[in-house]
């Protein structure tokens, strides 16, 4: 196996490509789990956003529809979450794996109500990817890192954005201090309620998008379990940055880069049965992990739900 | 709370243990029926415009030539198969078309249990000591591909040409072996790269593959997957060299008119409704081979020399009428 | 040392006739206060008094049943800490609400951070350090308030509630985990504010510190508030008596005698060297020798977070040792496993009740037994719900804990039961493999006077029946009243060793802070 | 004072009146989420009276349907229990459609090895359902000890190994056991004499429900009756005090997580060997792993509860199927049912258990 293969430009620019889903939806589950909710549901919640953005995509015929659709359905149900984990304390991990399968079954429902049989699966334009002038001339770099949809550009920007709201602003303060002793934080005048409200909507919204992200960018139709596992790696890929937003891209372009790799891998290696290779990324998410979970420190308050008048 | 919600487990179990009474009552497991009635029990949602769509439209099709009643249930896993289709019997349904293979379980243990009812099922190779009561319908994809692999080793400029299914079954594993065949016919210089992504169904998986592919130097794809094709169209349109791909069960051009050269169309409804035709005049029995000529056929031809599209019908006539006979091999792959 | 503001009072709050009931327990029956401007008020009264609860309701995180609260003479509504805030209310609780990962400028500036949208460290920083400068709070703000000192946290507590110009400040226990030095310091600095027009409310259930910081004292019990009186007209016995009510036997005081049984007593438990590191791999015990003989109990004092803890867990079995051996009478025990060290008799009533302590969702018998269980049943893989529920129903009548029934979930339970339950449990397990050594932990914490005597006899007995103790209390006046010998542990080092005859507060304390005394 | 001694038994009528509650209680639950499950059936444009009774006849109404209702139950029930043993030992295992995937290739394996060894019937089957039990508990297994000495958290590493396990089978089924006729991800069937005897003649029950129930039983004892378990519900509650109290944490919850697999694979082998006449399968699962975990929530982890839950669950799952040739109603339709019920159930409980039902009586 050469060294050109593992460098290919076409391949990194699939690995960046394909870890941007990844990483967005990393990013909206930091933002709600950093205000002391976990949400589970992530899985569910892209498939979601994949397939209410195809079918709004598709009948409006315009990505922006399609996006902010995709956030509000997603949107909704983190409020679902909300209301069951803030509102009615629920265990936010099982009533989270509810919504996970409710999420599964949601969208292919939907989409099966909207086209029944069809000769051909509907199909939208996928969004094109904007060269960057210049910097998108740049030999080998340049088509790399400068050559992707416009969503791609704006997830890695999202990244600096998000760590100076949660740590230079007022609201990011607050919201981590949500996360890690409420009781606190309200004493103090915070409104828990409304700050973790507002984190799930909006880490939700966010994590819609990373699921529209899947058809509207690499396949441009909508297939039931689209996802495809994706959700619980992002659900890793926070703990994995130990919930910095900066930490979380390694994560991601490792795995979207293991999982483009092994493609091609198993064009060379055709002793091997494809699955070992199919296996690869899931196995090595796992290593991964049992090296971050030893110094993994999470919301000192994740989990727990918030209850002013609990006595002591 | 616990003791409550036990006794209300209790009511839930005795419910169910006293619900058979009520059911001797309503029907009894063998109701006669002389009209004959058609399920069709599919694997997956109808809504895939693949597999389970055509399987779909042949049941309209069946419906129509035999004037006969139907009925059909999408998405039934392997798991549930055996159930649904007890079901369909209970209801006085009489002839059960299994689409797929993963059913042959389901139909064995039924066909043995139900003598009157006729059971329709389709396999790789043919089932051995066919059950009297069994219908067995082969698919021979690996003609068809034989046909895909001439025209693609005539169309290739780079010499590669790649091969890119779902799942490694041995018939996929055929279609393979005769694409490399046909292609050796052509030139024996050119190279067949063949991947299995795992997964008939996830474009997301076939976008990268594809795109493998296509950096190795591939610029003819025959692709063997169901949804999963609108990944390898996406990679196709995406790369930007010209890579042109061929696919199978419907005519997908129009979502890759540039790139699409053929499909190879299934056309279920052909041996369906000669099946259920067989079994209205009582031949209850028999196998019916699933190739060119008989329910596969091509699509028009796009973005081809017309010398290479006369070549390629004149090829599928010949292999219509078995002048030309592909090599069969389910065992292994070419290249092990 | 009464203020000169009682003579000049003009009132600043008055709360009228609330009531607070968490469930089936009623936490304030009628209750009304007054507090007037520039004066130190004691809010004394046993555990589960309902001072803390009446607090917390001036404070915002309650809100009561019924009753009104003015303030300057209008009425107000207080229904979240945030008006409190507004009304220029400030409360440090018992159990610091600090985020430990914050730095200490965060946990202060915190929800007032002084701009909308971008946070101007430097300039907070700036007026902070101010307000410490006036009030003589020393405090480094850029470090984390995990990494401060616990007299250091309570100045962070106390200056988030002066950032927020409060006016009105409440503390809620301030002196139990500090040191005579600290308490004399925070006295010093209570005055401060108080010259500064500043009202002081004092919670506590020590009598001389109320005798020695506050202006008026306010007792409450059982949820009512008895009386108020001004400190001067006030001494210890006539406030022990309003304290405890009819059913006060006046001798509550009366400390628990020890028998001396000094010479027949050869050692029990040996601990050479012992050094310990944390998760972090930090030293958090460090070369600690020391021995405790039969029939004698031990006390292990020290500022909170100096290893302690971590000592006793050690001991226990909890922690993995680095370096040096425990022997119990002889036997090596270093690195054998809880349940070996159980079976040898040593037993832990742990400092966090709640954590280490009881099993919430399970059942109180099954909490009781939790660890006895290994030597409870005759068959060793049966668990025997019979000889559990047995067992637990006398421990229950034994030590008097209020639950409708052994079946009762744990967590059910208020703190003082729970922790009678832990030292049932450690009884039993007396019972069943015999106490060579019990580790008791903050053992009294949170219990009512007459329990509190209850444990002290107890622990008495078994030193009495030749068993030795190591005694862990934040409490130095019980250390002092229970122990034969005091060791003091500092920064993860033994550096104070007292023998009875030679106890002197002061001493201790600088022993434990280091500092001059 | 003499609260201790004030109650020590609870007056019959009280419990009567409880239960009565409780009755009340999910009779609205199971309303009111039949009602909202009726908005997708009419958005799909059927006729909701029709479906309801479709459901239930379907599942009820024959020996065919009640045979299958059973067979159903089976993997759920076993699904279900093993979420529940995870729970109650503090460790979430979310891997059961994988360990079930497992178990079911450790069956099938045995399965061929014994292929031509004489051996009783009865005893071949009850090895090849040990083979299962044990594949699925050295699967989970995995995950325990990562969790146990690694402290990886297991809700990730058994989803991952949900994922593997789909790839393992599939190797099988397409590769070395490929049964060639098939032409599907399938293998050959194992020796008949391994099969699963029916339980109702003509309706293709298995005995396996029988397993199940004896699972139950088995759970029940294992946690209320022996030290081992009360080490896990200690543990599950809180480990740092089980650890005071000299119990082994680690052992506690590998123990937890490999038993939790261990049931979970029982329930592949008895598909495999009860359902699928010996043959192991991509997609032996429909997402029972899932349903199983909403299960075990709404039961509250306890074997009792469960017991009667995973019945309705299964009537449920039955039911709707059959709503495709009544209504054609689409299948993806099945799984919102599940989740909708599920997450309404939990609903209408959190608002009692909140007292913010007081039409009700105080809250337990």
């Amino acid at each position: 196996m050469s060294f050109e293969l593992l460098v290919d430009p076409s391949l990194l620019q699939l690995a960046l490509l394909m870890s941007t889903p990844l990483l967005l939806a990393a990013l909206g589950e930091l933002i709600i789990e950093r205000s002391g909710i976990l949400n589970v549901a992530i899985e569910g919640m892209m498939s979601v956003g994949a397939g209410v953005g195809f079918l709004v995509a598709f009948f409006t015929e315009d990505h922006l529809l399609g996006s902010l659709a995709a956030m509000a359905a997603v949107a909704l149900m983190g409020w679902l979450l909300g209301y069951y984990g803030i509102t009615l304390r629920a265990n936010q991990l099982i009533i989270g794996l509810g919504l996970f399968i409710f999420g599964l079954g949601l969208p292919s429902l939907l989409y099966r109500i909207a086209f029944g049989p069809q000769m051909v699966a509907p199909r939208i334009d996928l969004m094109p990817s904007l060269a960057i002038p210049f910097l998108s001339e740049i030999p080998y770099i340049g088509p790399v890192l400068f050559d992707q949809p416009l969503l791609v550009y704006l997830t890695y920007l999202l990244v600096p954005v998000l760590s100076f709201f949660l740590f230079r602003t007022p609201l990011g303060l607050q919201l981590r201090a949500c996360g890690e002793n409420p009781r606190a934080a309200d004493t103090l005048g915070v409104n828990i309620i409304a700050t973790r409200y507002a984190c799930v909507i909006i880490g939700a919204a966010i994590i819609g998008l990373a699921g529209y992200f899947i058809p509207a960018i690499v396949t441009a139709t909508y297939t039931d379990n689209i996802i495809g596992g994706r959700g619980w790696i992002a659900l890793q890929l926070v703990i994995f940055g130990r919930w910095l937003p900066g930490a979380s891209i390694s994560g991601a372009l490792l795995f979207a880069y293991i999982e483009a790799l092994q493609y091609r891998l198993a064009l060379i290696a055709k002793s091997v049965p494809p699955q070992l290779f199919q296996t690869l990324p899931y196995i090595v998410a796992i290593l991964v992990m049992i090296q971050v979970y030893q110094r993994a420190e999470k919301p000192a308050a994740l989990m727990q739900p918030y209850n002013r008048e609990a006595r002591g | 709370m616990k003791a409550k919600v036990r006794l209300f487990c209790l009511v839930l179990v005795l419910m169910i243990a006293l619900v058979p009474l009520a059911g001797c009552a309503t029907s009894s497991p063998q109701a006669k029926s002389t009209a004959v009635r058609v399920a069709l029990i599919m694997p997956g949602p109808i809504s895939d415009s693949d597999w389970n769509m055509l399987g779909y439209e042949a049941l309209q099709v069946v419906a129509k030539e035999q004037e006969v009643e139907t009925a059909y249930s999408e998405k039934i896993a392997v798991a549930d198969a055996e159930r649904v289709a007890r079901e369909y019997i209970a209801e006085d349904y009489n002839v059960i078309i299994f689409h797929g293979g993963q059913f042959v379980t389901a139909t064995m243990n039924l066909a043995g249990e139900y003598p009157d009812v006729t059971f329709i099922m389709g396999s790789a190779t043919p089932v051995p000591d066919l059950p009297p009561n069994v219908w067995n319908m082969v698919r021979r994809y690996y003609k068809g591909g034989y046909a895909l692999g001439d025209l693609a080793a005539r169309m290739t400029k780079t010499g590669k040409i790649g091969y890119l299914a779902g799942v490694q079954l041995p018939d996929f594993m055929a279609i393979a072996n005769s694409v490399h065949e046909a292609a050796g016919k052509v030139d024996p210089n050119i190279e067949v790269i063949y991947s299995f992504t795992g997964d008939q169904n996830d474009p997301v998986k076939a976008r990268q593959a594809a795109d493998a592919m296509i950096a190795e130097g591939v610029d003819v794809i025959i692709d063997w997957m169901n949804a999963g094709v609108s990944g390898v169209e996406e990679a196709v349109l995406a790369s930007d060299d010209v890579v042109l791909m061929t696919t199978f069960s419907t005519d997908k051009h129009e979502r890759a008119p540039e790139r699409y050269l053929v499909s190879m169309l299934l056309d279920l409804g052909v041996p369906y409704s000669f099946m259920v035709g067989e079994i209205k005049q009582g031949k209850t029995t028999g196998v019916f081979d699933f190739e060119p000529g008989s329910g596969m056929l091509l699509s028009p031809t796009y973005n081809m020399p017309d010398g290479i599209a006369a070549s390629l019908k004149s090829l599928w006539s010949q292999l219509e009428n078995d002048e030309v006979i592909p090599t069969e091999n389910t065992e292994k792959l070419f290249d092990q | 040392m009464e203020g000169t503001s009682v003579l000049q009072a003009t009132v600043r709050v008055e709360m009228r006739g609330l009531n607070k009931r968490f469930e089936d327990v009623v936490a304030l029956d009628n209750a009304s206060l007054s507090l007037q401007v520039g004066e130190v008020l004691a809010l004394l009264g046993e555990n589960g008094a309902g001072k803390t609860t009446l607090m917390n309701v001036l404070s915002g995180l309650y809100r009561a049943d019924c009753g009104d609260i003015e303030i300057n003479g209008q009425p107000v509504h207080i229904n979240k800490p945030l008006d409190a805030i507004h009304q220029r209310i400030g409360m440090v609780h018992q159990h610091f609400e600090l985020i430990g990962n914050f730095t200490a400028l965060d946990n202060i500036i915190l929800g007032q951070e002084g701009s909308r949208y971008v946070i101007d460290v430097a300039g907070q920083e700036k007026r902070v350090s101010e307000l410490c400068q006036t009030y003589g709070l020393h405090v480094n703000l850029r470090t984390k308030v995990k990494d401060l000192a616990i007299g250091t946290q309570q100045k962070v507590e106390i200056l988030k509630a002066l950032y927020r110009g409060a006016d009105i400040l409440i503390l809620d226990e301030p002196t139990t985990m500090l040191t005579p030095q600290e308490v004399d310091n925070l006295f010093l600095i209570i005055r401060q504010l108080v010259d500064n027009g500043l009202t002081v409310v004092i919670i506590t259930h020590k009598i001389h510190e109320v005798l020695k910081v506050s202006d008026r004292i306010t007792i409450m019990r059982r949820g009512k508030v008895i009386c108020t009186i001004p400190t001067r007209e006030a001494n210890e016995a006539k406030l022990i008596a309003l304290m405890m009510g009819a059913e006060s036997s006046g001798d509550c005081q009366e400390s628990v005698t020890l028998t001396d049984c000094g010479e027949k007593s050869e050692p029990m438990l040996q601990v050479r060297g012992l050094t310990v590191k944390d998760k972090h791999q930090h030293l958090v015990v460090e070369d600690v020798s020391f021995e405790i003989c039969t029939s004698q109990i031990v006390g292990l004092v020290g500022v909170a977070g100096n290893g302690q803890r971590e000592l006793a867990e050690a001991i226990a079995g909890l922690r993995p040792i680095v370096a040096g051996e425990i022997a119990l009478s002889g036997k090596d025990l270093t690195h054998a496993s809880i349940r070996t060290r159980l079976s040898k008799g040593i037993t832990l009533v742990p400092e966090d009740r709640i954590r280490q302590g009881i099993l919430p969702h399970l059942t109180v018998s099954e909490t009781m037994v939790l660890g006895a269980h290994h030597f409870l049943f005759k068959d060793n893989q049966i668990f025997d719900l019979k000889a559990v529920e047995k067992k637990a129903r006398a421990g229950i009548h034994e030590f008097d804990i209020r639950t409708p029934s052994e079946k009762t979930a744990t967590c059910k339970l208020s703190g003082g039961n729970i922790q009678k339950v832990l030292l049932a449990r450690a009884f039993l397990l007396d019972e069943l493999v015999g106490i060579q050594l019990l580790i008791a932990f903050n053992p009294t914490r949170g219990l009512d006077i007459m329990t509190t005597h209850f444990v002290h006899n107890k622990l008495a007995a078994l030193r009495a029946a030749g068993k030795s103790t190591l005694l862990i209390s934040e409490d130095l006046d019980e250390a002092m009243q229970l122990c034969d010998r005091i060791v003091v542990i500092r920064a993860s080092r033994l550096v104070g060793d007292f023998t009875r005859d030679c106890y002197d507060r002061y001493k201790i304390g600088a022993a434990m802070v280091g500092g001059e005394g | 004072m003499s609260q201790a001694t004030l109650v020590r038994r609870v007056p019959i009528q009280k419990i009567a009146k409880s239960l009565l509650r409780g009755l009340v209680l999910y009779g609205i639950s199971i309303v009111v989420a039949l009602l909202v499950n009726s908005l997708f059936i009419a958005a799909s444009g059927g006729n909701i009276i029709d479906a309801y009774s479709k459901i239930f006849s379907s599942s009820f109404g024959s020996w065919i349907g009640f045979g299958q209702t059973l067979n159903k139950w089976t993997p759920l029930l076993l699904g279900a229990l093993a979420v529940a043993l995870g729970n109650r030992g503090g460790v979430y295992n979310i891997g059961v459609d994988g360990q079930i995937y497992i178990g079911a290739v450790f069956a099938t394996g045995l399965g061929f090895l014994l292929a031509d060894v004489p051996i009783p019937a009865p005893l071949i089957v009850f090895l090849v359902l040990l083979a299962g039990f044990i594949g699925g508990g050295m699967y989970a297994g995995i995950a325990g000890y990562l969790r146990a000495v690694y402290n990886v958290n297991e809700i990730f590493t058994t989803v991952m190994m949900n994922f593997v396990a789909v790839f393992i089978v599939e190797y099988l089924a397409t590769g070395p056991w490929n049964d060639p006729i098939a032409g599907e991800a399938i293998t050959l069937p194992i020796i008949s004499s391994a099969h699963l005897p029916s339980l109702i003649p003509r309706t293709g029950s298995h005995l396996g429900i029988l397993f199940a129930l004896l699972m139950v039983f088995g759970i029940w004892f294992l946690l209320n009756k022996t030290r081992l378990g009360f080490h896990i519900r200690a543990v599950g509650d809180n480990p740092v005090a089980s650890e005071v109290g000299g119990v082994n944490i680690r052992t506690s919850i590998f123990l937890t997580l490999a038993l939790s697999g261990a049931i979970a694979g029982l329930a592949g082998a008895v598909e495999v060997i009860g359902v699928h006449g010996g043959r192991l399968i991509l997609g032996l699962t429909p997402n029972y792993g899932s349903l199983a975990i909403l299960i075990s929530a709404v039961g509250m982890a306890s074997p009792t509860i469960i017991l009667g839950w995973s019945a309705f669950f299964a009537v449920f799952f039955v039911g709707s199927d059959s709503l495709q040739r009544s209504i054609s109603f689409p299948a993806a339709g099945v799984l919102v049912f599940q989740a909708v019920m599920f997450l309404i159930i939990m609903w209408i409980r959190l608002l009692h258990e909140r007292g913010s039902l007081a039409f009700l009586g105080e809250k337990s």
